[in-house]
C-alpha cells in the first residue's frame, strides 16, 4: 500500500500540502455535515414511522437550529474559499517562481510527452508545424536554421528535472486537447492546442527516494497458477533488496532487478515467503483529458534527480530524442 | 371535427390577464427569447475569435457593403409591410392585408435572391468559402443560419397568403392571432440582421 | 365523461397510440422510450466495466456477438478496443443524460402528471407536443445507428471537445456517415425537440391552472418542471449553435475550434486556422451546467411530492423550497466555467466562478435541510415510493457535498478529471436522480394504469438497488483521491491506477450486481401493467390534482373541471375528518 | 396593444415614422463607418445605432412597449445571460492568452501573435486574390 495520508498518494511537491489541507479540511466538513444530517435522518425515520396511535403534526416546526446550522455552513464554505482556495489557486497561476527556475517546454501529442529542454545557451530552438517528422523531430525543431536549436535536448516520455529546484513547464499540444497531470507533484494542467500555458513547482524528494517510501512487503504466492497473475500485477515493480539464495550464493532476485515471472517462480521454489517491492517509476505522468484511443497509454514518467545528477545527465545528451520503452 | 383538445383549451384566443397575451403569443415569444440565445452564442463566438485574433478587422475582407445595404433596406421594408399585413387585417381590409403579406414575401425572396447570387455564389466563384478563414466561417454561419430563418419565415407568409387564407373565413380571430405571431417572428429576424450587417460589414 | 364535449369520435389506432396529441399518451411515449434508452445507456458501462476489472480479456457472453455486430468496439477475440471503450463511454454520457434522465423525467413524468397537477385538459399546444416527441425519436435512434456506421460511434467523449472531436471519427469518405457528425444531427435534434417542448411548458403553466390555482399553490414538481423549463429554453441554444459550428468544422473544413498548425498522427492540418478550443466548451459547459438542474430539479420535485404523501404532513418550508430551486436554476447559469479550471483560468476569472459555485451549494443544502425537516414530526408509511425518496437524499448529500472539492478550483487541480468527479456527479444522478424517477414510477403508476405495481417485488428492487448503486459509486471516490485519470482503458500500468485496481473490481461487480437488481423491476412493471392490483383514483390518499382525474384520465383528463380551494400539501389538517384535504374539495365537505 | 379600429390606424402612422427612422439610421451607420475615428470608437457607434434600430422594431413593430412585465422580466433574463456568455468567455481567453507574460518577461522572448499565418487569411492579402 501507498504511504498514504488522507487517502492521497504521496505528495513530493513544495506546494501540495496546501491542496492536500484543503482536501482533508473539506472532507472533515462534508463528513460532519452527512453524519449530522444522517442522525437526524435516522431518528426521524425511526421516531416519526406510521403506525397505531401516532399521528403527523400539521403545524410547521419551528427549526432554529438549521438555520444555525445553514449559516454555518456558508461560513465554513467561506473561510475555505477566501482562505484557502484563492491564495493557493493564485500562487499556483500567478506567482511564477523568481529563484533561477529550470524552464522547460512540454509538447504533448497522441499520444507521447515532448520534452524540450533549451540546452546550455538557455534559449528555445525554433520550432516549425512544417519541420515535425513523428521519428526524427517530433516536434520540428530547426536545427538547421536556428543557432539557438543546435544545443537544445528533446526527451520523450521521460521528464527529468533536479530535486529542490523551481520547475517551470511550458505546456504546449501538436494535435488535441492534453492534460499533464502528476499526481504525486499535485500538478494538473490541461494543454490546450494554440497556446502555451504555464505550470511550476518544486520537487523536494527524487524518484530514488520515493520508490524508498513506496517499498511494500508482499507475499508470494504459493500456488503455480497464481505466480502470473502476481508478476503481472508487479510488472512495473523493482526488487527493493536482496531476495533468496542460488546455488552459486548469488541472490536469486536483486535490488533493483524487475520482478519477472522467472524470479518470481524461482523465489517460489526458494519457499522465499515475502520480498519488498517498489515501482521502478514511481512519478507517472497521466494525461487528464480525453485524447484518443490512446489516452490510457499517454504515461510519462518524471525522473526526479539529484541536481548533480540531473547536470549530468543533461550534459550527456547531445541533442538527439531519447526514446523510453515500456519494460513489459 | 379535429378531436385535438385544443377546443377546450384556455386563453387559445383570449389574452392571459398575468401575461396579457394569448397562449400562442407568449408561445412565440418564449421561442423568441430561445433565439435569442442561440444567436446570442454566435455573438459570442464571433467576438472571442475576433479578441483571440483569429481575423483582423475589417478593412480586409471583401463584403459588398453596398450589397449589404440593400438587403438591409429590404429586410426593413419586408417588416413594415408585415406590420401593415397585421393592421389591414385588424382593419378587416382581407384584401389590403394579402397584398402586404404578399409584398412581405416577394421582398424576402429579393433579400435571397441577392444573399444567394450576389454574395454567396460570387464569393465562391472567387474561391471564398468557409473554410478559407475564420471570418469567412463564422459569417457564412451567421448568415446562413439567418438566411435559414428567412426561408422558414417565407414558408409560413405563403401559408398564410394562400392555401392557410381559409382560416379568415372560419375564424378570422385567430387568423389574426397567427399572422401577429408570424409578424413577430419576422421582425426578430429583421432585427438580427439589424446587428448582422454591422458586424460583418461594417467593423 | 370525455363525450361531454359533444362532438368526439374515436380516433384510430394510428392516431390514438402512434400520432396522438394527447399529453398522457405522449408522456407513456417519452417514459417508454427512455426506459429502453436507459437500458442501452447502462448495457454500454456494464460492458465498459468489463474492460476496466479484467483489462484485455475477452468479454463473457457477448464478446463475439459485438464483433460481428458493430463496428469498432471490439476486436476479432471479442476484447474491448481502446476506441470502442472511448465510443462506449462517450454513447454512454449521451445516451444517459440526452436520450435517459432528461426524457423521462421532463417528458414522461412532465408531461404526464404536470398538466394533471394544474387541472389542465392538456398541454396549451398539443400538437407541438407530439412534434417535440417526434423529433426527439428519431435524434435517438441516429444516435444508436451511428453504432452502425464505418469508424463506429463518436468516441470523443459526450462532452465531444475539439479538435479531437473534428479529427476523430473520419474514416469514411462521406462526411455525413461517421459517428461523430451522427452525434452532432442527433444533439441538433434532441435540443430542437427540448426546446419546442419547454416552450410548452411554460405556457402550459402559465397560462393553464384551473381556477384558485395560485402560483404559491402549485405542487412543487410543478415548480420544478417549470424552472427546468427555463433552463432548458435558454441554456440549449447555445450548444445548438456550437453543434453547427462543429459540424461545419467537420463537414465544410472550417476552423472554428481548430487553432494553426496542429499536427495530427504527423500530417500538419491544412485548415485556415485561428479557431479556439476554449470557444467550443463555453458554449458546450454554458448548456452542461444548467443541464445538471435540468437532471436533478425534476428529481427533487418527484421527492417533494413523494415525501409530503407519505409524511402525511405538510412539506415543511414549501416557500423557501420554491425560492431555493429558484435560485438554483437562476445561479447554474453562472457557474459553468468551474468545469474548465484548468484550462488555463486565471485568478480573476476562477475567483468568480468557485465563488458562484460556493453559492449555488447553499440553495442545495437548504432544500436538502428542508426535506429533512419534513420527516419531523411525521407519521411516515413506508412505501415502495416513499423508500426510494428516502433513499434520494442522503445520496443527494453525498453527490452535493463532493462537490465542494471540485468546486474550490485548489482542490480540483488534485481531483479534476479523476474518478473523484465521475463519482460524484454520478451519486447526483445515479443513486440521486435515478432512485427519485424510480419512486416516481411507483408512485404515479396507479394514475397511468389504474393499477398498483407490487410491493413485495418493489422491495426485492429497492434494497438490492441501494446498495449496489453505492458499491459502484463510492469506490470510485477512493481511486479519484489516489489521483487516477478518468477514462482510461487500462490504469494497472500506473502505480496509484493499479494500487486501485481492486476498487474498479468492486465497482464492476457491483455494476453487474446492480443490472440484475432491476429484474425485479422489469418484471414488476410489465406484470402489474396488466395483472396489477385494481386501485381506486387516489390510492395514497394524496392531495394534489393529479388524483382527482379518474385512473387512467380519460382524453380531456377531468370529467368537470376542478377548483382549487388550498395550498398542495395539506395533510393530517387539525379539524378535518380525514388526514388528508385535497385541493380540489371545498372546506365544507372536510369538516 | 392596439386593439381597436382607432387605435390600429394610429399606430400605421408610427410605423411610417418608425420605418424613416429606421432607413435614415441605415444610411447613418454607413456613412459613420467611412469616418476615420479609430476601431473602438467605431465599434461603439456602430453598435449604438444598431441598438438603437433594434430597440425601435422591437418597441414599435413588435409592439413590446404596450406588453406586461411580465414578458419584460423573461427578455431581461436573457439579456442577463446573453451578456454574461458574451463576456466571461472573452475575459478568460484574454487572460488565459496573458499567463505566459512573466515568464516572457523572464527569458526575454517576444510573445507570438495568435493571428493565423497571413497566407491563411483573406483573398484581399493575395492568397485567393481572383479581383
Amino acid at each position: 500500500m501507498l504511504a498514504t495520508r488522507y487517502w492521497l498518494p504521496p505528495d513530493i511537491s513544495s506546494h501540495g500540502s496546501a491542496i492536500d489541507n484543503l482536501i482533508a479540511y473539506l472532507h472533515v466538513f462534508m463528513a460532519i455535515l452527512f453524519v449530522g444530517w444522517g442522525i437526524f435522518f435516522i431518528y426521524c425515520l425511526i421516531k416519526f414511522r406510521a403506525r397505531a396511535g401516532h399521528l403527523a403534526r400539521y403545524d410547521d416546526v419551528k427549526a432554529k437550529p438549521s438555520k444555525y446550522a445553514e449559516v454555518l455552513v456558508v461560513a465554513i464554505e467561506a473561510v475555505l474559499l477566501v482562505g484557502i482556495s484563492m491564495p493557493v489557486w493564485a500562487s499556483y497561476r500567478n506567482e511564477p517562481p523568481k529563484d533561477d527556475p529550470l524552464i522547460v517546454r512540454m509538447v504533448a501529442q497522441q499520444f507521447a510527452w515532448n520534452i524540450h529542454y533549451p540546452g546550455p545557451d538557455g534559449k528555445f530552438g525554433r520550432t516549425e508545424p512544417k519541420l515535425v517528422n513523428e521519428i526524427s523531430n517530433p516536434i520540428g525543431l530547426d536545427r538547421d536554421g536556428d543557432p539557438a536549436a543546435a544545443d537544445d535536448v528533446v526527451s520523450i516520455n521521460n521528464f527529468h528535472v533536479p530535486k529542490g529546484r523551481d520547475v517551470v513547464v511550458r505546456l504546449s499540444s501538436k494535435d488535441v486537447i492534453h492534460s499533464f497531470a502528476v499526481p504525486l507533484l499535485r500538478v494538473k494542467q490541461d494543454v490546450i492546442p494554440g497556446m502555451e500555458i504555464p505550470v511550476w513547482f518544486k520537487a523536494v524528494k527524487s524518484n530514488d527516494e520515493v520508490r524508498e517510501a513506496m517499498t511494500t512487503t508482499v507475499a508470494l504466492p504459493t500456488s503455480e497458477a497464481d505466480i502470473e497473475p502476481f508478476a503481472h500485477k508487479h510488472r512495473g515493480d523493482v526488487f527493493m533488496g536482496d531476495f533468496g539464495q542460488g546455488a552459486a550464493g548469488q541472490p536469486l532476485a536483486a535490488r533493483g532487478g524487475w520482478v519477472t515471472k522467472e524470479t518470481i517462480a524461482a523465489l517460489v521454489q526458494a519457499k522465499v515467503v515475502e520480498v519488498a517491492v517498489a515501482p521502478k517509476d514511481p512519478v507517472n505522468i497521466q494525461c487528464a483529458q480525453l485524447c484518443g484511443l490512446g489516452h490510457y497509454r499517454m504515461l510519462g514518467q518524471m525522473q526526479i534527480l539529484e541536481p548533480d545528477a540531473f547536470t549530468q545527465w543533461l550534459e550527456s545528451q547531445t541533442g538527439g530524442a531519447e526514446e523510453f520503452i515500456d519494460d513489459e | 371535427m379535429s378531436t385535438t383538445a385544443t377546443e377546450v383549451l384556455p386563453h387559445t384566443l383570449t389574452p392571459h390577464p398575468v401575461t396579457g397575451m394569448y397562449n400562442g403569443k407568449f408561445g412565440l415569444w418564449l421561442f423568441l427569447a430561445s433565439e435569442i440565445m442561440l444567436f446570442g452564442a454566435l455573438f459570442s463566438s464571433y467576438v472571442l475569435l475576433r479578441v483571440h485574433g483569429a481575423f483582423p478587422h475589417h478593412g480586409e475582407h471583401s463584403l459588398s457593403v453596398k450589397i449589404g445595404t440593400i438587403n438591409t433596406m429590404i429586410l426593413i421594408t419586408s417588416s413594415v409591410t408585415m406590420v401593415l399585413a397585421w393592421a389591414a387585417f385588424k382593419l378587416n381590409e382581407p384584401g389590403k392585408g394579402r397584398m402586404f403579406l404578399a409584398a412581405t414575401a416577394l421582398l424576402a425572396i429579393a433579400f435571397l435572391v441577392i444573399k444567394l447570387t450576389l454574395e454567396y455564389q460570387h464569393k465562391y466563384h472567387e474561391g471564398i468559402r468557409p473554410d478559407t478563414s475564420t471570418f469567412y466561417a463564422i459569417y457564412y454561419c451567421m448568415t446562413g443560419l439567418h438566411g435559414l430563418h428567412i426561408v422558414g419565415g417565407v414558408i409560413v407568409i405563403g401559408y398564410f397568403l394562400l392555401p392557410g387564407f381559409g382560416m379568415w373565413k372560419t375564424n378570422p380571430e385567430q387568423y389574426i392571432n397567427r399572422i401577429e405571431c408570424t409578424g413577430l417572428y419576422w421582425h426578430f429576424v429583421d432585427l438580427v440582421w439589424i446587428f448582422l450587417f454591422p458586424v460583418f460589414y461594417l467593423l | 365523461m370525455s363525450s361531454d364535449h359533444g362532438h368526439h369520435h374515436e380516433p384510430g389506432f394510428i392516431r390514438k397510440y402512434l400520432f396522438s396529441v394527447d399529453h398522457k399518451v405522449i408522456g407513456v411515449q417519452y417514459a417508454v422510450t427512455s426506459l429502453v434508452f436507459l437500458f442501452i445507456g447502462f448495457s454500454l458501462m456494464m460492458i465498459m466495466r468489463w474492460q476496466l476489472a479484467y483489462p484485455s480479456a475477452p468479454i463473457p457472453f457477448i464478446g463475439g456477438w459485438l464483433a460481428s455486430a458493430v463496428q469498432g468496439v471490439v476486436d476479432k477475440t471479442g476484447t474491448l478496443l481502446p476506441e470502442g471503450y472511448n465510443a462506449l463511454g462517450a454513447m454512454h454520457g449521451t445516451i444517459m443524460v440526452f436520450l435517459g434522465v432528461v426524457p423521462l423525467a421532463v417528458g414522461g413524468f412532465g408531461n404526464y402528471v404536470m398538466p394533471l397537477q394544474i387541472g389542465a385538459p392538456d398541454m396549451a399546444f398539443p400538437r407541438l407536443n407530439m412534434a417535440s416527441y417526434w423529433v426527439f425519436l428519431p435524434g435517438g435512434i441516429i444516435m444508436l445507428a451511428s453504432f452502425f456506421v464505418p469508424g463506429g460511434a463518436a468516441n470523443s467523449g459526450w462532452t465531444a471537445y475539439p479538435p479531437l472531436s473534428v479529427t476523430a471519427n473520419v474514416t469514411g469518405t462521406n462526411p455525413f456517415w461517421n459517428g461523430q457528425t451522427m452525434w452532432l444531427l442527433g444533439m441538433i435534434f434532441l435540443i430542437t425537440s427540448s426546446l419546442l417542448g419547454s416552450v410548452n411548458f411554460i405556457v402550459t403553466i402559465v397560462h393553464l391552472r384551473v381556477k384558485g390555482l395560485q402560483l404559491f399553490r402549485m405542487p412543487f414538481f410543478v415548480w420544478a418542471q417549470f424552472v427546468t423549463a427555463f433552463l432548458l429554453l435558454l441554456a440549449f441554444p447555445p450548444l445548438e449553435a456550437a453543434g453547427v459550428m462543429q459540424l461545419m468544422d467537420r463537414v465544410f473544413d472550417t476552423s472554428f475550434f481548430m487553432p494553426s498548425g496542429l499536427v495530427v498522427s504527423g500530417q500538419l492540418q491544412e485548415y485556415s486556422g485561428g479557431g479556439s478550443p476554449l470557444l467550443w466548451q463555453h458554449l458546450f459547459w454554458f448548456l452542461a451546467h444548467p443541464e445538471v438542474y435540468v437532471l436533478i430539479l425534476p428529481a427533487i420535485g418527484i421527492v417533494g411530492e413523494v415525501i409530503a404523501n407519505n409524511t402525511r404532513k405538510p412539506l415543511w418550508g414549501y416557500r423557501v423550497l420554491v425560492y431555493s430551486i429558484i435560485f438554483l436554476g437562476f445561479m447554474s447559469f453562472v457557474v459553468w466555467a468551474h468545469h474548465m479550471f484548468l484550462t488555463g483560468m486565471g485568478t480573476t476569472l476562477s475567483t468568480f466562478f468557485q465563488t458562484t459555485t460556493m453559492i449555488i451549494s447553499v440553495p442545495s443544502v437548504v432544500i436538502l435541510t428542508a426535506f429533512l425537516l419534513s420527516l419531523y414530526g411525521a407519521a411516515i408509511r413506508f412505501t415502495v415510493p416513499m423508500l426510494f425518496a428516502i433513499a434520494f437524499l442522503p445520496m443527494f448529500a453525498i453527490g452535493g457535498l463532493t462537490g465542494l472539492p471540485l468546486g474550490l478550483s485548489a482542490s480540483d487541480i488534485h481531483l479534476h478529471d479523476t474518478y473523484y468527479v465521475i463519482g460524484h456527479f454520478h451519486y447526483v444522478v445515479a443513486p440521486g436522480t435515478i432512485m427519485a424517477l424510480f419512486a416516481g414510477i411507483y408512485y404515479w403508476f396507479p394514475k397511468v394504469t389504474g393499477r398498483k405495481m407490487n410491493d413485495f417485488l418493489g422491495k426485492l428492487h429497492f434494497w438490492p438497488t441501494l446498495i449496489f448503486m453505492n458499491a459502484v459509486f463510492m469506490p470510485m471516490f477512493f481511486v479519484g483521491l489516489q489521483g487516477v485519470s478518468r477514462r482510461l482503458w487500462d490504469q494497472t500500468s500506473y502505480v496509484t491506477g493499479n494500487e486501485t485496481h481492486n476498487w474498479v473490481k468492486m465497482s464492476s461487480w457491483g455494476a453487474w450486481m446492480l443490472g440484475l437488481s432491476q429484474l425485479p423491476f422489469i418484471i414488476n412493471f410489465f406484470y402489474s401493467a396488466f395483472a396489477g392490483k385494481k386501485v381506486a383514483a387516489n390510492p395514497w390518499a394524496a392531495t394534489t390534482l393529479e388524483w382527482a382525474a379518474p385512473s387512467p384520465p380519460p382524453h380531456g383528463n377531468f370529467p368537470e373541471v376542478p377548483v382549487v380551494y388550498r395550498g398542495p400539501y395539506e395533510y393530517s389538517v387539525p379539524g378535518s375528518r380525514q388526514d388528508y384535504s385535497p385541493q380540489h374539495v371545498p372546506d365544507a365537505k372536510l369538516a | 396593444m392596439a386593439s381597436s379600429a382607432e387605435e390600429v390606424k394610429r399606430s400605421i402612422k408610427t410605423y411610417m415614422f418608425v420605418f424613416g427612422a429606421l432607413a435614415v439610421l441605415t444610411v447613418v451607420t454607413v456613412a459613420a463607418a467611412s469616418l476615420k475615428i479609430g476601431v473602438a470608437a467605431g465599434i461603439a457607434l456602430a453598435l449604438l445605432i444598431a441598438s438603437v434600430k433594434g430597440t425601435l422594431v422591437a418597441s414599435y413593430f413588435m409592439h413590446l412597449i404596450h406588453e406586461r412585465t411580465v414578458l419584460y422580466w423573461i427578455l431581461g433574463l436573457c439579456a442577463v445571460f446573453f451578456v454574461a456568455m458574451i463576456l466571461l468567455p472573452v475575459m478568460q481567453t484574454s487572460e488565459t492568452a496573458h499567463l505566459m507574460d512573466p515568464i516572457y518577461q523572464a527569458t526575454g522572448e517576444t510573445p507570438p501573435t495568435h493571428a493565423p499565418s497571413p497566407a491563411h487569411v483573406a483573398p484581399a492579402a493575395g492568397a485567393h486574390g481572383g479581383h
